[in-house]
């Protein structure tokens, strides 16, 4: 049975990736007591899944590596994995939440040596890798998951898979018993920062993500070009293996349309961009990349990135929201439309499509907590919007469509808000 | 199985000696299997079809499709319409839905609508025939009476426009919808993968810009082909006349070699059903479906 | 009760879990740690992570009185939570990731895999020893009161947010008004649902609720004309109108001090200047607050607008290096907001905008259909020029969709010439212009001396640091941090940038900055007053110590520190601000003579490393290559390689350290006497892009290091010997060939001459 | 030029996208448009080959003001109202109506291209329709073949139309579904005379409308 402290001073942080741990360091760094509640098995969210951050094309396990270093140097911090905030009742400076944790069938013995996973013959889709490729049913999610512990998937409980996993752990760390649990705790303020999801591609249908195997999204693009992806880092198409050299950005896949999202999700104009580097770096001049767009939206600093990748003669730009995509019998995919500066038609096949699919808050169609309700609203895109006097609040790309870097500042300032709270319950109890 | 009532909106095309003719004989046909009551709504006009705005303008396109609508509700209240023609439904829904979302457009309709001793008061919903087989049987009540599988065949479904777009089937995809290809399946056919499934055959343009609805047919044409099809299966009238009609034309013009016929989905279902090849007015085609009609024979 | 004064005792454990008691001879081990270690207790366990193992260690730690445990284990970056002792010194031997996972499971490769192992077990026996538990830094400040400059919309924030939570603030205004550029504006961008019409500023609520607040203290017509000390004891001279200047004690400063519009005049091709109708986006809100919702008028004759032009990007985005090169991000919204103006007061006013790109992120989006709707027009276009046309003005452009170059009428015209940050002088030209000053030519001193005073007067801080009196710039002049995911930081402790002067942005996104800059601000005075490091090493208590007896003065220290925390007394003795100090060690890297140190991280602790490898002599054929690595960077990378079995030369020791910068050349020269072949520096990548946390860090160290060729050619030993490279974490393929082809290339070369002298 | 075209012109100051949204079909919407583009991507007759202007750039030309080349413009009358622009707008602008709005009021005004031949169909189709109630396809084709632009009878280029479609024609009748018969009579509605005047009245309503707003 997990057991946690918490008082109606500690601070809860819901959401383990950059902008929850962010509001978690932030508060405990100033001498707070936090719980941060993540539903994977491993913080640092998408972040953890990009291969490198614009402008600087640094990579994020850097800062990733920093914060889970703050994190294991700090006491006050209580990390719940696999876990999910199912009810909050009362009110600022006194909530009672129920947190529900799913079994990991691994405990905290694990060295992660690797034994189990070697014994597993079980493959399941890797959803680190966004399922671009397969992993063990054992296994640990990536080389820098904290905590650092392999899971067992649900799927092989029950199969003679599991038992050679339980006999293969020579440290007994491996417990099939394991069942969910639900903690109740307290809290003074809460933290929202669930973060985003990229936009389902396949609703948008002109494109035929899901249909064409060359279609793919920019998040998953980002695992092609990472050493620790599925390719280690080639830049192979799904269809058929062969190098992408070729690769067409589509922007606003999902972003400024009514039929889908209604808000610009800011982030991709960028990312499309950075990743025409990625094509560049593996290809050279062989490399070709065309981004078709509205507007690009390289906002402040960023100008000059844009104006550099606008210099590279390997890149092209086509101010057009593609029509549609067909495939040619090589499994090219095909894009159709007009390059509206002076009604230029095209019907131009490329070695791989990227969507540059928007951001979805998590949040939206999710059952939020009545209390929480009560402190926060959502906005017409599902981004949750500060609402008058509450002890809750959201942070990062739970709030808005933002980059790594804004989310960062909001947690920051989430985490103020927080401590807020939390204070005046400490003054009123002195 | 009860059966069902619709309040039935045939169009022009659909009349005796007209270009669809042989689609009504055929959906009778298919009706009287399934046990579907279809009474026409009396005097019903035409809807003033798309091609209608150069000259019609938008309220006296409401009107024809009020009028239609009124008839409906006071002959035959409380039933759905039910168009087989596409350009018959997608008239008479937009202008439903016109009516419905504007109050200065239902007053002159109505005040139109008085010159022809008529009133809309409960406007009815507007449903093309493929929508009520899919939503008011479903697949597997389409397979039940099949005596006749259409085993071996391979069919292209052309779902085109305007079944599809704006409205199209509930649930179905404007870019890859599957219920014709389904429909095929249900009867024990196979609906053959090709891509051009939603292209436009170029619609009135057929008449108008020959050259244009042409090099479209023939994309269609061509890709079924590609796609192993041994004939085009459809839902609307105009789909079907440009599509079949236009191939002699097109080979001409690109030396193709085109002869692939175009039926109904319901010329299809009667035979399944067991009709005879005139019960499905297979007689009806230009380029004939002999496989169809072999089918029918046995 | 602190291990200082308690008197020491040594410990080793060797864990012979995850395959290590099969892949090592354990026993062995012990051996190395209890003879060359003289390990007084040495203790072997099959699961030392496991409750059993850690108790045992805590058991030796209560009852045997250990205070310095040497843990022969897996990486120090596992297993954190179990080897968890505050009170003891510990140091990591790295067995599992650093031996047995880069290593072939082979008989051959047996032997040389335990030589590693022995090495990495005499290292950490030589660093615990070398090593003592921080105390903490004795010279803390206790002011928890914020400084926060500016009275704008950022600063404003900064001082409400901060007062709410229970601190004190002093908020200094130059002018005579709070409110800032904020407070001229009419109305500004929504903030919520539905996100379709201006929304009041909301300046007025702020400045009261300001007035209210008994935590907040405002100096109205005030500059910082002084700011001495350090975090937890600022010591900040207010000097106000008349003259007079108060001094306040602050723990840390919020520098909110805004920007300015870009000057308009230098768009004369735009028709600023030539005529009074051409106004930039600031003026268009004074317009309107004078319409007040009514008709807007022009300034040139009064007559109503009836057709306004918004020009977007004037002297933004600009590729010709004569304007701004940046797109200041808040513009198109305001131009959006601004051509409500019209059409909200008489929606026949011809109102268009012309842009280049559209950048309204968001819910601008519904900002931008919200225009739309109210009948704005927005074309792409790039425009040539403005010039005026009777009594009229003339709009030149190209429509880049109609693709024509076309024209458009209209009786005001509004340039959104963007923001420039009020960031203070940059200091890299200011110390130059210092440097001249000092110079033996008059021509040249007296030049520098009106160019010192120019930078000075600018300066908005004012503060007594060695290294200039603000915040280095970052690119184009902005307070930013060049860390995406840390905004905050810059590379002044405890003192925090917020709004607009740190990147262009509009009012929400600078009270949201703000917020976030008064946490970071309280959270230092928090940590200044226990006496521990702000990020990144957030919490550390060590702090350098330096032996002034034997300084020599060199400055190398005052210059290098990459934060200015080290100022220089009146006998130009290095005086240390141990509060400013990020503990990243640069200074002791930097001092030739090694007065300086840490209590857990010094030149010992690294030097006695070094001595206790063994290098066998040039007929056994094993070199001997140490690897310095970045311990944020270059050593997870090294780590994962491990998890990924990635096998390299089993000749390698690796020694974390905290940054390149740390790195003393008496340790390579040491290295290259004792015989060691070859040496691999792993750092940061530096320069522009860098991405050393400690931000200078890597590019001093690699300047530094750079020299040692002159101590190679000394000891008549090829440069090669010394090979600094570039490694990033996600090298995790790359960085095991490279340390190969690093290996294979000194085999060629041959054994070190230095070997066995 | 009609007088009714200047009329216009005159009343709207130019204000051409004013006088839109006033006057044409779902005009209203035109300023809605980003300029994406994405509808002239999707219509299938601009590839085969293309056209002057697609949907997005007449808006624009709208937006600017160039009336007489919007109005004189083929482009509108290129729709095959296949509806693929219109469910793929991202600002949801029901395109295919408001294509057909603007070439309606282009032929209002008498200024569309006079030998535009959809133009000429859709007029034949409608007056075809209108008279009986419902469209006789003989006569429809007939009307299409044997009269000229200005619907003068036009017995050659009838004829020589006729023999191009001659083989389509006798399949056709071959097929019965298409009945020579038809030329004297064939089908029509009961009420004609209360369709003619339900069409009269509409019409009258919308042009008052219309007139309404320009005044």
């Amino acid at each position: 049975m997990t057991s946690i402290v918490a008082t109606n001073q500690t601070i809860l942080v819901v959401g383990g990736g950059i902008a929850g741990m962010t509001a978690a360091l932030e508060a405990a760094e100033t001498g707070k007591q936090v719980v941060l509640v993540e539903k994977n098995p491993w913080l640092g969210g998408r972040t953890a899944q990009l291969y490198r951050y614009f402008p600087k094309m640094c990579h994020p396990t850097c800062g990733l590596e920093i914060n889970l270093r703050r994190l294991k140097a700090n006491p006050r911090i209580q990390v719940l994995t696999m876990a999910e905030v199912t009810e909050i009742t009362g009110t600022a400076g006194d909530y009672s939440v129920n947190v529900t944790l799913s079994p990991r069938y691994v405990n905290s013995k694990c060295t992660a040596c690797g034994d189990c996973s070697k014994a597993v013959s079980t493959e399941i889709a890797d959803a680190f890798n966004y399922n671009l490729g397969k992993v063990k049913a054992a296994y640990l999610p990536h080389d820098m998951a904290y905590p650092q512990r392999y899971v067992l998937d649900p799927s092989i409980i029950g199969t003679a898979d599991a038992e050679a996993a339980k006999a293969a752990c020579k440290v007994d760390a491996i417990d099939l018993d394991q069942q969910t649990e639900t903690l109740n705790l307290r809290a003074g303020a809460i933290v929202w920062a669930t973060g985003w999801q990229p936009y389902a591609a396949e609703k948008i249908t002109p494109y035929r993500y899901g249909e064409f195997k060359n279609v793919i999204t920019n998040v998953e693009f980002e695992r092609l070009a990472d050493p620790h992806g599925p390719t280690r880092g080639k830049i192979l198409r799904p269809s058929d293996g062969k190098e992408a050299k070729n690769v067409a950005f589509i922007q606003c896949a999902g972003s400024r349309d009514e039929n889908h999202l209604r808000h610009c999700s800011r982030f991709c104009c960028m990312a499309s961009l950075k990743q025409t580097h990625y094509v560049q770096e593996a290809f050279g001049d062989e490399g070709k990349s065309t981004i078709y767009y509205i507007d690009i939206r390289a906002i402040d600093r960023f100008e000059d990135f844009y104006q550099k990748v606008k210099a590279n003669p390997n890149v092209s730009f086509v101010k057009s929201k593609v029509a549609r995509i067909s495939e040619d019998k090589n499994g090219d995919p095909r894009l159709w439309g007009v390059n509206t500066e002076g009604y230029k038609r095209y019907s131009e096949p490329h070695d791989l499509v990227v969507l540059a699919v928007g951001m979805e808050p998590a949040v939206k169609g999710m059952a939020i907590p009545a209390a929480l309700s009560e402190g926060i609203a959502a906005d017409s895109s599902g981004f949750l919007a500060m609402n008058g006097n509450t002890g809750v609040f959201g942070a990062g790309c739970a709030t808005n469509a933002l980059d790594v870097n804004r989310a960062v500042q909001s947690a920051t300032a989430a985490a103020l808000r927080a401590i807020q709270v939390v204070n005046q319950v400490a003054r009123a109890e002195n | 199985m009860a059966r069902k009532e619709y309040a039935f909106y045939p169009g022009c095309s659909s009349q005796k000696g007209a270009s669809s003719s042989n689609y009504l004989t055929s959906v009778q046909s298919m009706c009287k299997t399934l046990d579907i009551g279809l009474t026409e709504i009396p005097d019903w006009n035409c809807c003033g079809a798309s091609i209608g705005y150069a000259e019609g303008g938008e309220l006296p396109r409401l009107a024809l499709s009020g009028r239609n609508l009124a008839l409906a509700e006071k002959h035959l209240p409380g039933l759905d319409v039910v168009a087989t023609c596409a350009a018959c439904w997608l008239g008479t829904r937009e202008a439903k839905e016109r009516l419905e979302h504007s109050d200065i457009l239902l007053r002159d309709t109505q005040i139109a609508l008085q010159e022809a001793g008529l009133n809309i008061t409960v406007i009815p919903e507007v449903r093309h025939m493929a929508e009520v087989l899919i939503e008011d049987f479903g697949y597997d009540a389409l397979t039940k009476p099949v005596t006749k599988g259409l085993d071996g065949l391979k069919f292209a479904g052309y779902v085109g426009c305007q079944t599809n777009r704006p409205f199209g089937i509930d649930g179905e995809s404007y870019e890859n919808p599957k219920y014709l290809d389904k429909l095929v399946e249900s009867l024990g056919g196979e609906a053959v993968k090709y891509d051009q499934k939603v292209t436009c055959c170029g619609g009135a343009l057929a008449f108008s810009e020959p050259e244009k609805a042409h090099a479209q047919i023939k994309d269609i044409v061509e890709s079924a082909y590609d796609g192993g099809a041994d004939m085009i299966v459809t839902p609307c009238p105009l789909c079907q006349a440009n599509v079949e009609l236009y191939q002699g034309a097109i080979n001409k013009k690109y030396g193709t070699k085109f002869n692939i016929p175009v039926l109904y989905y319901s010329q299809v279902m009667a035979v399944a059903y067991g009709s005879s090849a005139k019960e499905a007015a297979l007689n009806g085609n230009v380029i004939r479906a002999k496989q169809l009609e072999a089918l029918a024979g046995k | 009760m602190s291990a200082t004064m308690a008197e020491k005792k040594h410990a080793a454990y060797i864990c012979s879990g995850c395959e290590l008691g099969a892949r090592l001879d354990v026993a062995a081990l012990v051996k190395t740690a209890t003879k060359d270690g003289k390990m007084p207790l040495v203790r072997e366990h099959a699961f030392l992570c496991s409750a059993e193992g850690v108790a045992m260690i805590q058991n030796d730690i209560d009852n045997e009185g250990v205070t310095h445990a040497a843990i022969c284990a897996c990486s120090r970056r596992s297993k954190t939570e179990a080897f968890n002792f505050p009170a003891t010194a510990v140091s990591r031997g790295n067995l599992r990731e650093g031996v047995i996972w880069v290593r072939p499971d082979t008989e051959e490769a047996r032997e040389t895999t335990q030589e590693m192992a022995e090495d990495y077990v005499r290292m950490a026996c030589a660093e615990v020893k070398a090593m003592s538990v921080p105390s903490g830094n004795p010279n803390v400040g206790g002011s928890k009161t914020l400084l926060v400059v500016g009275g704008g919309i950022s600063g404003m924030t900064s001082a409400l947010e901060a007062a709410k939570a229970g601190y004190k603030v002093v908020l200094v205004e130059k002018t005579g008004a709070l409110g800032g550029w904020a407070a001229q504006n009419y109305k500004r961008i929504p903030t919520r649902e539905p996100f379709k019409n201006p929304e009041d500023t909301g300046v007025a609520d702020m400045v009261s609720r300001i007035a209210a607040d008994a935590n907040i203290t405002v100096y109205l017509n005030a500059t910082v004309t002084k700011t001495a000390g350090a975090p937890g004891r600022f010591k900040a001279d207010i000097t106000v109108e008349s003259g007079s200047t108060v001094t306040e004690d602050a723990g840390a400063i919020i520098q909110a001090s805004g920007f300015t519009l870009y000057d308009a005049n230098k768009l004369p091709h735009l028709g600023y200047g030539a005529s009074p109708d051409v106004v930039d986006q600031g003026g268009l809100e004074t317009l309107a607050k004078v319409a007040n919702g009514g008709a807007i008028k022009r300034p040139s004759d009064g007559k109503e607008v009836k057709s306004v032009v918004f020009v977007q990007c004037a002297g933004q985005r600009d590729t010709t290096g004569e304007h701004l090169e940046y797109c200041s991000g808040y513009c198109c919204n305001v131009s959006v907001k601004q051509a409500m103006y019209f059409k909200d007061s008489n929606p026949d006013v011809e109102t268009v905008v012309l842009y280049t790109d559209l950048r309204l992120p968001g819910n601008g989006e519904d900002f931008y259909r919200s225009a739309q709707n109210k009948g704005v027009i927005f074309s792409k276009a790039k425009v040539s020029a403005v010039a005026a046309n009777g009594n009229g003005l003339i709009v030149n452009f190209k429509d880049l969709i109609l693709d024509e170059d076309t024209q458009a009428q209209a009786d005001l015209v509004v340039l959104a010439t963007g923001s420039v940050p009020t960031s203070g002088p940059d200091l890299d030209a200011l110390n130059a212009a210092v440097v001249a000053s000092e110079s033996k030519n008059a021509e040249i001193k007296a030049e520098a001396d009106i160019q010192v005073e120019k930078l000075r007067a600018k300066s908005v801080l004012n503060l007594t640091y060695r290294q200039g009196p603000d915040i280095p710039h970052f690119k184009h002049g902005f307070n930013d941090s060049h860390f995406i995911c840390f905004p905050y930081e810059t590379r002044r402790t405890a003192i925090y940038a917020a709004g607009p002067v740190r990147r262009p942005m509009d009012m929400l996104q600078a009270m949201e900055d703000a917020t976030g800059a008064a946490m970071k601000a309280i959270q230092a005075v928090e940590n200044a007053g226990l006496g521990k490091a702000a990020h990144p090493r957030a919490g550390d208590l060590s702090f350098p110590n330096v032996r002034l007896e034997g300084c020599t003065q060199c400055k190398r220290c005052t210059v290098e520190c990459p934060f200015g925390a080290i100022d220089e007394d009146e006998r130009r003795f290095p005086l240390f601000n141990e509060s400013r100090c990020r503990r990243c060690g640069t200074c002791m890297g930097a001092c030739p003579v090694r007065v300086i140190s840490f209590e857990n991280y010094s030149v010992n602790t690294v030097g006695s490393q070094i001595k206790a490898i063994n290098v066998p002599d040039e007929f056994e054929n094993k070199p001997r290559i140490l690897i310095l690595a970045c311990e944020n960077d270059a050593y997870p990378a090294l780590d994962m390689a491990g998890m990924n079995r990635h096998d390299y030369s089993a000749f390698v020791r690796v020694i974390p350290v905290r940054c390149l910068g740390s790195v003393n050349t008496i340790w390579i020269t040491d290295a290259l006497n004792s015989g060691f072949d070859g040496i691999m520096l792993m750092g940061c990548k530096h320069g522009e892009q860098y991405q050393c946390h400690f931000v200078k860090g890597s590019e001093l160290g690699r300047y530094r290091l750079s020299k040692v060729g002159d101590t190679l050619k000394g000891m008549g030993l090829e440069e090669e010997r010394v090979f600094d490279t570039e490694v990033a974490i996600t090298d995790i393929v790359t960085l095991p060939q490279r340390i190969n082809d690093y290996a294979a290339q000194l085999e060629a070369m041959g054994p070190s001459p230095m070997k066995g002298f | 030029m009609s007088a009714n075209n200047t009329a216009m012109a005159v009343r709207y100051k130019n204000n051409f996208l004013k006088e839109l949204e006033d006057q044409a079909e779902m005009g209203e919407w035109i300023k809605m448009c980003m300029q994406c583009g994405v509808c002239a991507g999707s219509c299938p007759t601009n590839f085969h080959p293309g056209w002057d202007h697609p949907p997005q750039e007449i808006f624009m030309m709208v937006r600017a003001g160039r009336r007489e080349e919007v109005l004189t413009s083929n482009s509108m009358w290129m729709c095959t109202s296949c509806y693929n622009c219109y469910v793929r707008c991202p600002r949801k602008l029901p395109i295919t109506h408001i294509m057909h709005g603007i070439a309606n009021y282009a032929h209002r005004l008498g200024v569309a291209p006079k030998l535009q031949p959809t133009r000429n169909f859709g007029k034949i189709f409608w007056n075809n329709a209108a008279k009986t109630g419902r469209v006789n396809e003989v006569m429809l084709t007939v009307d299409l073949y044997f009269r000229n632009a200005e619907g003068k009878f036009d017995l050659m280029a009838g004829i020589k139309k006729a023999l191009e479609m001659q083989s389509i024609a006798i399949g056709l009748v071959k097929a019965g579904r298409l009945n020579p018969l038809e030329l004297f009579g064939g089908h029509k509605c009961k009420d004609q005379k209360g369709i003619q005047a339900m069409l009269k009245k509409a019409r009258e309503l919308e042009e008052t409308r219309k007139a309404l707003k320009a005044a």
